[in-house]
């Protein structure tokens, strides 16, 4: 019993043992070796119908993104390029990863409302957006991990002990640093900083096209 | 106002009408001690408010607010100001409704209410949270103009909590074996469910299970009742309304974690498992939102500094972009994750200045320029954007972002 | 809920629906990043906030109210609930109306402006302010029952401000000739203009004018735009709204530290210039607004100490009145004139409890009981009640204010 | 001038030389040596009519305090008593300080209304009301400081070093530190803890008298 074998232990006997069953209802996180996933099955074709009810008014029929919310496909072979585009097929080291988003924090506003089937009918849709799939293929727990990611070998271990670290645990520079200063680039060019709830307003639709150009991202 | 020596205002020839007719809050009431039971800025400080930048984000409820640093001095960010980073909104979830699970390789899975929490030893720690994305914008150029929107997204409060350590210790550690492959998932109660891995040597060091803030409950949109503290780590890791702990043998690589959070370099290939943030600091004042409006002669330059590898030892200030430094004084010695102020006591005759601060931690980091750090890293990493800043003085004292050669 | 072991309740049956069925909050969303730019703190908190006693004064623009000290932990006191005292309400005075004068024996008497304040270098402290009245209530027996009615006129913030010793020079302490029988008399600008004198060698010492409290502009209610802060001394010399520093060669005997802050003794002679606040410290949980409702079992006593002699070096936990003491332990080590939080880690199975806490402080004094400061002081010394509080914890877990033998 | 001078000592230059005018209105603290007052004079025959039409509302006709403002006149001989009456006439020791308070804080609302020939004859009634003046009594800045206060030797300066901090700074007791423990005042006797704002409000009258008894004081 908890309170005996507990307080041996040098434990203060608190909280009371998890159930299986509440266990069951929280602990459905998703491992990339498929740990965690249901048995269950959808396909492309539902999982067309089920994007397109569910998940396109943000996303795009095509999963290609509406206005400023995600696309989740495309961007094949972007990343190295000067404004890489990162969707589910282009970046995504693992397919787990979108099972379990999908199936936990999706649909915004309506999370953890699918069903098991409906989750991996829509992967299998997201998957086929991007290319990966055929439009008759069904995703199962069987075959999941069968589907190859392309990005699957695009990480590394954060390196900057390596990278960065040593070459910026030196003494600093305190005088004639530089031989001269220019200003290169100034904030007032792009103008995107909301100044007060007026011109943020007035000004939006100009702000959102000029401040793609610079990149601006929170994550 | 600039332009004026302290001397010359010195010499006011006529009294002052403030100082020689008498004032009405002179002669009659102001508020009594039933007016505010809780109390909010005065009227006058409606400007030092957390500000969202709306095109940022397709909506507000997963988006991102700036603390407003610019205006703020000391260390201790106070909660109703303090920046909020939500991916399904700030949710009401009371103490009654709570519930932590502690589950995975642990000898017995266990639940506890937020009452049982409040039971286990507590700790007090003053911490920054920075999100890994602040300054994130700044990275292809100068692009907002103001220091609560390049850097912002970072607060620092005195936390009471739980050593998550004892919390683990409850559940017992002896199903997992060797600790030292092992990892803890932590995951929020909110619709986003927001789930991040942490390393078990970090979940066993330092992390707090938090439910004070500044002495009083966690407000609503940092977490309320309980939300997770890790120690010099980026923010997207404490995760707020926490509901569960599980003990695992791998990382969950969950999307919080590949498809964000995860920085990618020139050549296309990505960093994972980037936590610490490093060494940064930032003038706060003067600033684009904090101009020099006092005129000539003294002038107090200050800033905040702060790293996740631990204490801040010494704080550079330069004038010229970079030029010359010269060494600021730190309010009180730097500690452990925590922000510390600095301030450069000093003079300024209308001369146009390129305001730079560069920290340096007890590992003896320093802060990188943003060149060094697009060297090694490109553009496109988003996060943990930690390079030095410029403000441009103007002879007006006004002051703008810029980036300089 | 007092009664059950902690074992038994561990041995829930049925599921609990909080975890098993998908909470609301789970599903949608919460308030954006732009619902409150200034953020109060969460519904469900709306009991942790000031109180006043209404029958203490005539009315409540020369009263008082209590911090919330029982709902709080940590050591900051966040300003919204931060306690007030007003001899004339609190006023609202924008910075550009506010002036601060210092004449007297100075070599140029000065005017400053609140931008002139901020040119001056500046310093950091986290300093308690206690009202020298805070347990006056308490001399003739138990009275008011809760830690926020018998502890509740203190708080303990991080003060941004200037040394009131560099404001001296800047005016010049030339005129004043030789400075150990000088007097500084701090003024301010509501309408009761509260005037207190202080000795030269504390003014030189650690005294503050601050702007900033825990970050942000002292609030209304604390003296914005500016006040005095005097560490470790009674609260009334901490004057809000100062507008007037006058170097003197004497004290003024102002009807504040004549009528009021004077000490009577059992003779009817009184004590003057009863400055230190001496140390003490309160159990704030539990008591009687923080009763035990979890319980048997596991029980953390945590409470606050301080001393304006200096730092905290120990604090002392009785749970029978006074006859067995256990050392508690401090969250961090005592810091001079700041507020210490110390925690018992225990266990409780339903007996009565005396609850004492014992306060030390680094120049070894030692908190003493109500009756040894009766004994020298009799019953009407009104300030500086210091004395250890007793809170009688029934068997369920309900604690009342009381006195022992 | 300031700034060279200044900056020459180590000083910033900051602020500016206050005007005569200007010190002159703020700097009008009275000394118990008289340092501060203005030439002027009030007679008690003026003050009680002043008095009473700008005092008493609060104070009483005779000083006396009403409800639970504060009493001006009385309580002479009650310092060691049980229950001391503090009043200017029982217990201030210097005169200044009347005359500061009225003339800075006084009238509650209306501060800083009163002219300085208003405030000696108001300090001269309030002298008349505590019997230590005549009624014909005509206070000035000549004859301020012949008027004794009956509590002028009843100060000591803090003693506290050596009546108490040399007996308390010993090692305390931790075990054995009483025979026996027994609770000898609950609060819950006296009942006058406010709970919320409805019991506060029905509770009031009675709890303010048996407050009293127990001594509420705030100051
Ligand atoms: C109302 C708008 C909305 C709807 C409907 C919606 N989403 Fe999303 N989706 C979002 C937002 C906003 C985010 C980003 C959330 C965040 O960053 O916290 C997101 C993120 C995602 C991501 C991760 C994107 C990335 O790059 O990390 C995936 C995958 C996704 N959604 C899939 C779906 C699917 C599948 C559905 C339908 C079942 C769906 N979404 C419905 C708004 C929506
Ligand atoms: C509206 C009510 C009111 C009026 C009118 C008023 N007072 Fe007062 N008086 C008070 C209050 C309240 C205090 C206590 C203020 C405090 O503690 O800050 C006080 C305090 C005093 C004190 C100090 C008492 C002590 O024991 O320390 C004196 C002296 C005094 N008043 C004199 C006067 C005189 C003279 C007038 C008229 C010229 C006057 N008051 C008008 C309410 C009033
Ligand atoms: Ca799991
Ligand atoms: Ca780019
Ligand atoms: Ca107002
Ligand atoms: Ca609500
Ligand atoms: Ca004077
Ligand atoms: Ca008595
Ligand atoms: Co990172
Ligand atoms: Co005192």
């Amino acid at each position: 019993v908890l309170t005996t074998e507990a307080l041996a232990n040098g434990k203060l006997g608190l909280g009371r043992e998890a159930l299986p069953e509440e266990i069951a209802a929280w602990d459905v996180d998703i491992r990339p070796d498929g740990q965690g996933l249901p048995v269950g099955s959808g396909s492309v074709a539902d999982g067309e119908m089920l994007f397109s009810d569910n998940c396109a008014a943000c996303h795009g029929e095509f999963a290609e993104g509406v206005d400023n919310w995600p696309e989740l496909a495309g961007g094949e072979g972007t990343l190295a390029d000067e404004d890489p585009v990162k969707t589910v097929g282009s970046y995504w080291p693992y397919l787990s990863t979108a099972w379990d988003y999908v199936h936990r924090s999706m649909p915004y506003g309506s999370a953890q409302t699918l069903t098991d089937d409906e989750v991996y009918a829509i992967v299998a849709y997201i998957l086929y957006s991007n290319f990966l799939v055929e439009d008759d293929f069904v995703l199962s727990n069987e075959n999941f991990l069968d589907v190859e990611m392309p990005n699957a070998d695009g990480f590394i271990i954060d390196d900057r002990a390596e990278a960065e670290y040593a070459q910026w645990r030196t003494e600093p520079c305190m005088s004639d640093c530089k031989d001269s200063v220019e200003i290169t680039m100034r904030a007032s060019v792009l103008n995107v900083t909301p100044e007060d709830e007026a011109s943020a307003d007035t000004g939006e639709a100009e702000v959102v096209q000029v401040a793609a150009a610079a990149e601006p991202a929170v994550d | 106002a600039a332009g004026l020596t302290a001397g010359a205002a010195a010499r006011a020839g006529t009294p002052d009408p403030l100082i020689t007719e008498i004032q009405p809050w002179a002669q009659v009431f102001g508020d009594g001690v039933d007016a505010t039971p809780y109390g909010l800025p005065i009227e006058y400080e409606s400007d030092v408010i957390r500000r969202n930048v709306e095109w940022l984000t397709a909506d507000t409820t997963s988006s991102i607010n700036f603390t407003p640093i610019h205006a703020l001095d000391g260390t201790i960010t106070p909660q109703g100001c303090a920046f909020e980073r939500h991916h399904s909104g700030a949710i009401e979830l009371r103490k009654q409704d709570y519930r932590l699970m502690v589950n995975g390789l642990v000898d017995t899975p266990l639940v506890f209410t937020y009452d049982d929490l409040e039971r286990f030893p507590r700790e007090n720690h003053v911490y920054f949270c920075e999100c890994a994305a602040n300054t994130g914008m700044e990275w292809a150029g100068a692009q907002l103009n103001g220091a609560q929107f390049t850097h912002g997204m970072i607060h620092n409060m005195e936390y009471t909590g739980v050593s998550l350590r004892t919390i683990l210790n409850e559940a017992g550690l002896g199903a997992a074996g060797d600790l030292a492959d092992k990892w803890v998932y932590v995951e929020g109660a909110d619709a986003s469910s927001n789930g991040r891995s942490i390393p078990m040597e970090k979940a066993l060091d330092d992390v707090l299970v938090a439910f004070k803030a500044n002495g009083e409950a966690l407000r609503k949109e940092h977490g309320y009742p309980v939300r997770l503290v890790v120690p010099g780590w980026e923010g997207n890791l404490w995760v707020k309304w926490l509901r569960r702990i599980e003990v695992m043998d791998g990382p969950v690589e969950s999307r919080e974690e590949t498809s964000k959070y995860t920085d990618t370099l020139e050549d296309g290939t990505s960093r994972k498992w980037t936590w610490v943030m490093d060494a940064k600091s930032v003038i706060t004042s003067p600033s684009p939102q904090a101009p020099i409006t006092h005129g000539h002669g003294s002038l107090v330059i200050t800033g905040l500094a702060w790293s996740g590898h631990g204490a801040i030892t010494r704080v550079d200030v330069s004038k010229d972009g970079g030029v010359t430094w010269e060494t600021a004084r730190l309010a009180k010695p730097g500690e452990k994750m925590a922000l510390t102020r600095f301030y450069l006591d000093t003079e300024w005759n209308g001369e146009e200045m390129l305001l730079q601060a560069r920290a340096m931690d007890e590992t003896g980091y320093v802060q990188p320029t943003k060149d060094q750090l697009r060297e090694v890293r490109g553009e496109n990493s988003i996060y943990h954007n930690n390079c030095i800043q410029t403000w441009h003085v103007m002879p007006n004292g006004e002051a703008e972002n810029v980036e300089v050669s």
